[in-house]
């Protein structure tokens, strides 16, 4: 059940677990780049996202922008700030997705988000055009809670990632396993996001308890990765590294070497 | 001790008879309300809740919050006539009643004091706050300082500016300020600091939030915190005019000295209830902090409440002229009780709390925090198309020294000018 | 109301019982006190002195007073337990009598409501007062504003620019700010001001003065009025720790919130009575406002009492960080009890009192007064020297809100740097 | 028992009846100027009483500077503090009053000043170095009750002058007088002292007054009088007339006016 072996390509949890089956197999960690949608620009994003697929990217990560993210740090907060400044509304966000989708770019493209713009929205009315534009995940973390969220999810294809940190009990870490559809998302650290410097015991720790607790569920890692050297060192215990702020800010500098970077990145992705 | 043949007809103490728990513990109030966290303080949310579950109804705790009220804060504060602001207004009498007095200048001391001692029952010795006029930072170094727990306020720097004394204050008391430069470097970004530092450390530090708002089990905390106001307003006005108000006001920012007024009056159902929101250069412009009056459903902080946002969902810039009451949303307990229909909420422009905090000094000697003000217009509006035989009550949340800077600067036409 | 289970055994109100005529009414105190004023004020002296001999033994008087005591100023002011400043000093048990949570935040307003209500009573229609930190100004335009009697503050204009703030409010409350620019352009001056307004109206107007100084009725009559202090603390001292205390300490500027603090006491014999006279740079340099250690027996501002003077018999400039004590006077009454020995009066100098204070803010939470923190400097030296089981009880006249700026420029080492 | 029918020149109280008792019979009220001690300078200031008498003065006011002078208006307050500023103490008035008697001065000279630099002093030496030095008698406005003063000034002959107001009743009046040994002195208007722009019907009411319970006691009318027209006004009325804040005013900026300025006085003194 893998995209290579479907007539028309897989969509929405299907092919985000296709794309971690994929990676699997060739003996790599699925690598998730993370932009904010509309950096450095409209057009600019959608180069971008083209040109991060080619450098590597498995999955592609859009966040969404929202005018009080939580749990962002500085840095996504501040790229957030400029989308919102240039305009970027969800809708722009769907744009973006279909202008990417329309460069023949098939590998998956989860949203990431907060939950206000989603419910001003409309649940239902988002997951469907969401689905449409192509998009194939969605992270919602202030609405790990939302039984809608997941029912308009599931009726639109869409897989749902819920996260777990450090701090989630074994319980918890397989109730929301369950509920995840795609991937389940390992927050290496407590804290906002950000760029750290080293990788804690206590990611390791929580990706081994994670994948235990997932049953076969793929868990990918996100929360301060940076370097190879971080890739290279979680790459055996996660089924994907997700890079986030690190990237935004390299975008926000110069889009060129953040898709050096991504390259970069994926060459230490092998796992084995 | 004998009563004095003078002394006025008043309960013993109108703490009396107080109780945290007098009122449901509730996670969702009707659609309001809730959890909207992300996960990583999924555990540390929980914990406080099973901790304040147990601390409410323990009389041990109860004993010791009621003992520092009584003898730190200087409760109970009064509920006092204002014939001289009654006859102003021409209309129901109106009672005051004088939060302002209590430590430190502002209700959000008996907040801060019950938290710090839930903090205290939960080991943590760091303690996080937000705060927008300074008044609930000032209130939680003090509940700090007194408990000798460590303590970061964050504070916007827009309100660091307007609210000066208050960042004196507070570093006098031992706390640090964290100064919050992003967004409209107020009360909400405040806020969103306050929780990405609890945040990275959700185990070894205690938020300790300063209104009714954010995420289960806050709105309720707070509230069963600040119950205190309307429980001994209920006990005096029966004590003092024979009678419940016919009507409550309080101003309306996050919502805690309103909510902590109004529900001890829920049950009471002649008792309308009246919130003064900020409407800042009035609601028709962009520029107000109205969040019932001109927001819609939606999620901050991690509650499900009315809400400042455009038609995509992004959290509005506020304006009030009131540090306190420039927040986008409010405690989810409000959104239901305006849904509802029990309490009713009007907007109060920047224009209309100044002219009342002024006729509040000259008739009565009260100089009220710019928050309070918004009451204050509100409640001598009602009074005044009321016949004599009702009566008013008005929370005075909060004295106004902490605002003569702002206070001149308005005088001066220096706010106004910035417009 | 029944009492709550888990309520302290605190009284019902400590201020029940109290009576305005508790003291004997008297013009001298053995050598002191006295009416060393011109013929002109003799007849507006005269008259007061009647009207008060009248009003402080008249039962509806005392009841009016009362009840603006407990509505208005949020009395009674509690007796608080002090752990952690007492483990800080390490000896006696601490008390702190809480008079910062009066309303307008300090003790002066017992006083100043007392006699604007004599104001009414005489049928006066506007008042003049003088003031040092701002305090009394402030206490007296909020009595005139309560009672709607116009107000003129006169204010040395050293003291306007140290305690801005209360300038503010003042003029917000409706009062007239008169600088005055002579001498020191403290507080000796702004009494003379303020004699001399009242000479040229004695008639028309009231000199509302602020502490327990000046000629004859004021001494007894502020004392009457602040007596409400120890009164209550006296009270609630026998309820919260089963005895009086072992000593009782409070600051002395005029000496105002000390005789109310101590007369109370005077007659239980084993209880000690300690003043804080201001030291400034120490007694032992022209700096400082000691009139009790460093003073000599003269006539100022219509009393005989003890002055700081040259040997030619002129007032010496005074200096002192806290406004509120800088004056080279005190209460005759104080004179007495310090001729007699029943009291001790100890100077304490502006780096003892301003260390004193931060001890106090971050060991209790309460940022007193400068003028307060003397008090607490002796307090903590008097417990430090005693067993646990004593008990030393300290009036903390006054909150600090007032003396940002004086704090902030002292810890900057300005105020240092000018000496 | 005037001056000028005994053979040593009377002193003290007597020498103060006398004086006005020669103004009265050569129908004209007793002009009083006041100065204050020490100013514009001590030389100075004995020529100033010299030239002051040599202009018509019939009996001096010199005032005693004192640091908390408690019913002076701005102008005496001023010099009172410049003469403070420059070393003046009580010794230094005695001083002063020494050698204004060495030039052969022979009016009366009263000092006026409040009672705290007496008390330093010590009343009983104070007195006597007082009436030693040419003294004729005391004002001491704050110790009208003090019996030890009045007794210590008369014990050297000294003359005390009481001061009553408008503000004083009949009763008052005749006891402050009765108490007064060489005259009384009636304070125009209540208020501080200061130069004021007319003369009040309260005045005249007092001095109408003052006199009848006055059984004899000279009365002078002082307390806001500056100008001929007030004296010539007042003339008719008191059996003096006190000149102070103008004078004094004048006297700071130029002693020579004030010198010019009493004589114009002088000439306004006719009663009838
Ligand atoms: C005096 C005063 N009143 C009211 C408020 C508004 O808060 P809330 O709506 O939570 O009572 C504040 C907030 O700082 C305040 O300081
Ligand atoms: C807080 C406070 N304490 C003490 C004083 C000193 O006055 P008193 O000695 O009359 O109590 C003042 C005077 O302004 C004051 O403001």
């Amino acid at each position: 059940m893998t995209a290579a072996t479907s007539t028309t390509p897989a969509t929405g949890a299907v092919r985000i677990r296709a794309a971690f089956d994929a990676a699997r197999a060739a003996k790599r960690t699925a690598l998730v780049p993370y932009v904010v949608a509309g950096r450095p620009g409209i057009d600019a994003c959608v180069d971008l996202v083209e040109q991060l697929v080619a450098a590597g990217a498995d999955v592609i990560e859009l966040g969404v922008p929202f005018s009080d993210p939580l749990a962002d740090g500085t840095v996504i907060r501040n790229a957030t700030r400029r989308a919102l400044d240039d305009g970027m509304t969800v809708a722009g966000v769907l744009d973006i997705v279909r202008a990417v989708r329309a460069c023949d770019v098939e590998v998956p493209i989860i949203l990431m988000g907060y939950v206000n713009p989603l419910l001003a929205y409309g649940l239902e009315a988002f997951c469907a055009d969401a689905a449409s534009a192509g998009v194939d995940g969605l992270i919602v973390p202030d609405a790990q809670q939302l039984v809608a969220l997941r029912s308009a999810a599931s009726a639109n294809g869409l897989g749902i990632t819920m996260l777990v940190t450090p701090l989630s009990s074994e319980a918890r870490i397989r109730e929301l396993a369950t509920q995840s559809t795609g991937f389940l998302y390992a927050v290496a650290t407590t804290g906002a996001t950000g760029a750290r410097t080293d990788v804690a015991d206590a990611t390791l720790d929580l990706l081994v308890r994670a994948r235990a607790a997932a049953a076969g569920v793929p868990v990918a890692v996100g929360f301060g990765i940076s370097t190879p050297e971080h890739v290279a060192r979680l790459a055996p215990h996660a089924d994907g590294v997700i890079v986030g702020s690190a990237l935004v800010e390299l975008v926000e500098q110069d889009a060129a070497a953040a898709i050096a970077r991504v390259g970069e990145l994926a060459a230490a992705t092998r796992t084995a | 001790m004998t009563r004095q043949a003078h002394a006025p007809a008043q309960p013993a103490d109108a703490l009396d008879g107080f109780r945290l728990d007098a009122h449901p513990m509730q996670e969702h109030f009707g659609p309001y309300g809730g959890s909207w966290i992300p996960e990583v303080l999924v555990p540390a949310a929980t914990r406080i809740a099973h901790a304040w579950a147990d601390a409410r109804q323990d009389p041990d705790f109860l004993a010791e919050y009621a003992h520092l009220c009584r003898t730190f804060i200087g409760r109970p504060t009064p509920l006092q006539d204002a014939p001289r602001l009654t006859s102003h207004a021409g209309g129901a009498r109106i009672l005051l009643k004088r939060e302002d007095l209590a430590h430190t200048g502002a209700h959000k001391i008996n907040n801060a004091i019950g938290q710090a001692l839930l903090a205290k029952r939960l080991g943590v010795t760091s303690v996080i706050a937000e705060t927008g006029a300074g008044q609930h930072g000032v209130a939680t170094a003090t509940a700090c300082a007194l408990l000798g727990i460590e303590c970061v306020v964050h504070m916007g720097s827009h309100d660091i500016e307007r609210q000066h004394p208050n960042v004196v204050r507070m570093e006098l008391l031992g706390a640090t300020v964290h100064p919050v430069d992003e967004g409209t470097r107020t009360l909400t970004d405040a806020v969103s600091s306050a929780v990405r530092a609890w945040i990275s450390d959700p185990e070894g530090t205690y938020y300790l939030i300063g209104s009714a708002v954010g995420m289960h089990p806050f709105p309720t905390m707070v509230r069963d915190l600040q119950c205190v106001i309307g429980h001994e307003a209920r006990v005096q006005s029966l004590a003092l005019v024979d009678q419940l108000p016919n009507a409550v006001v309080a101003c309306v920012g996050g919502g805690s000295n309103s909510i902590g007024t109004f529900v001890p009056f829920v049950a009471d159902e002649g008792v309308e209830l009246h919130g003064a929101e900020a409407a800042g250069d009035g609601i028709d412009t962009p520029r107000h902090a109205s969040s019932i009056a001109g927001g819609r459903d939606g999620v901050l902080h991690g509650a499900h409440t009315k809400l400042l946002q455009d038609d995509d969902g992004q959290v509005l810039p506020t304006h009030s002229i009131s540090a306190g009451l420039d927040y986008p949303g409010v405690g989810p307990e409000h959104a239901q009780l305006a849904a509802t229909g029990r309490a009713t909420y009007h907007p109060v422009t920047d224009a209309q709390a100044m002219d009342a905090l002024e006729v509040l000094c000259r008739t009565e000697g009260i100089i009220p925090a710019i928050e309070s003000a918004h009451a204050i217009h509100l409640a001598v509006e009602l009074a005044s198309t009321r016949s004599s035989d009702e009566v008013v009550l008005v929370t005075v949340s909060g004295r106004g020294d902490k605002d003569l800077s702002s206070i001149i600067a308005w005088r001066e036409g220096r706010l106004g000018d910035a417009r």
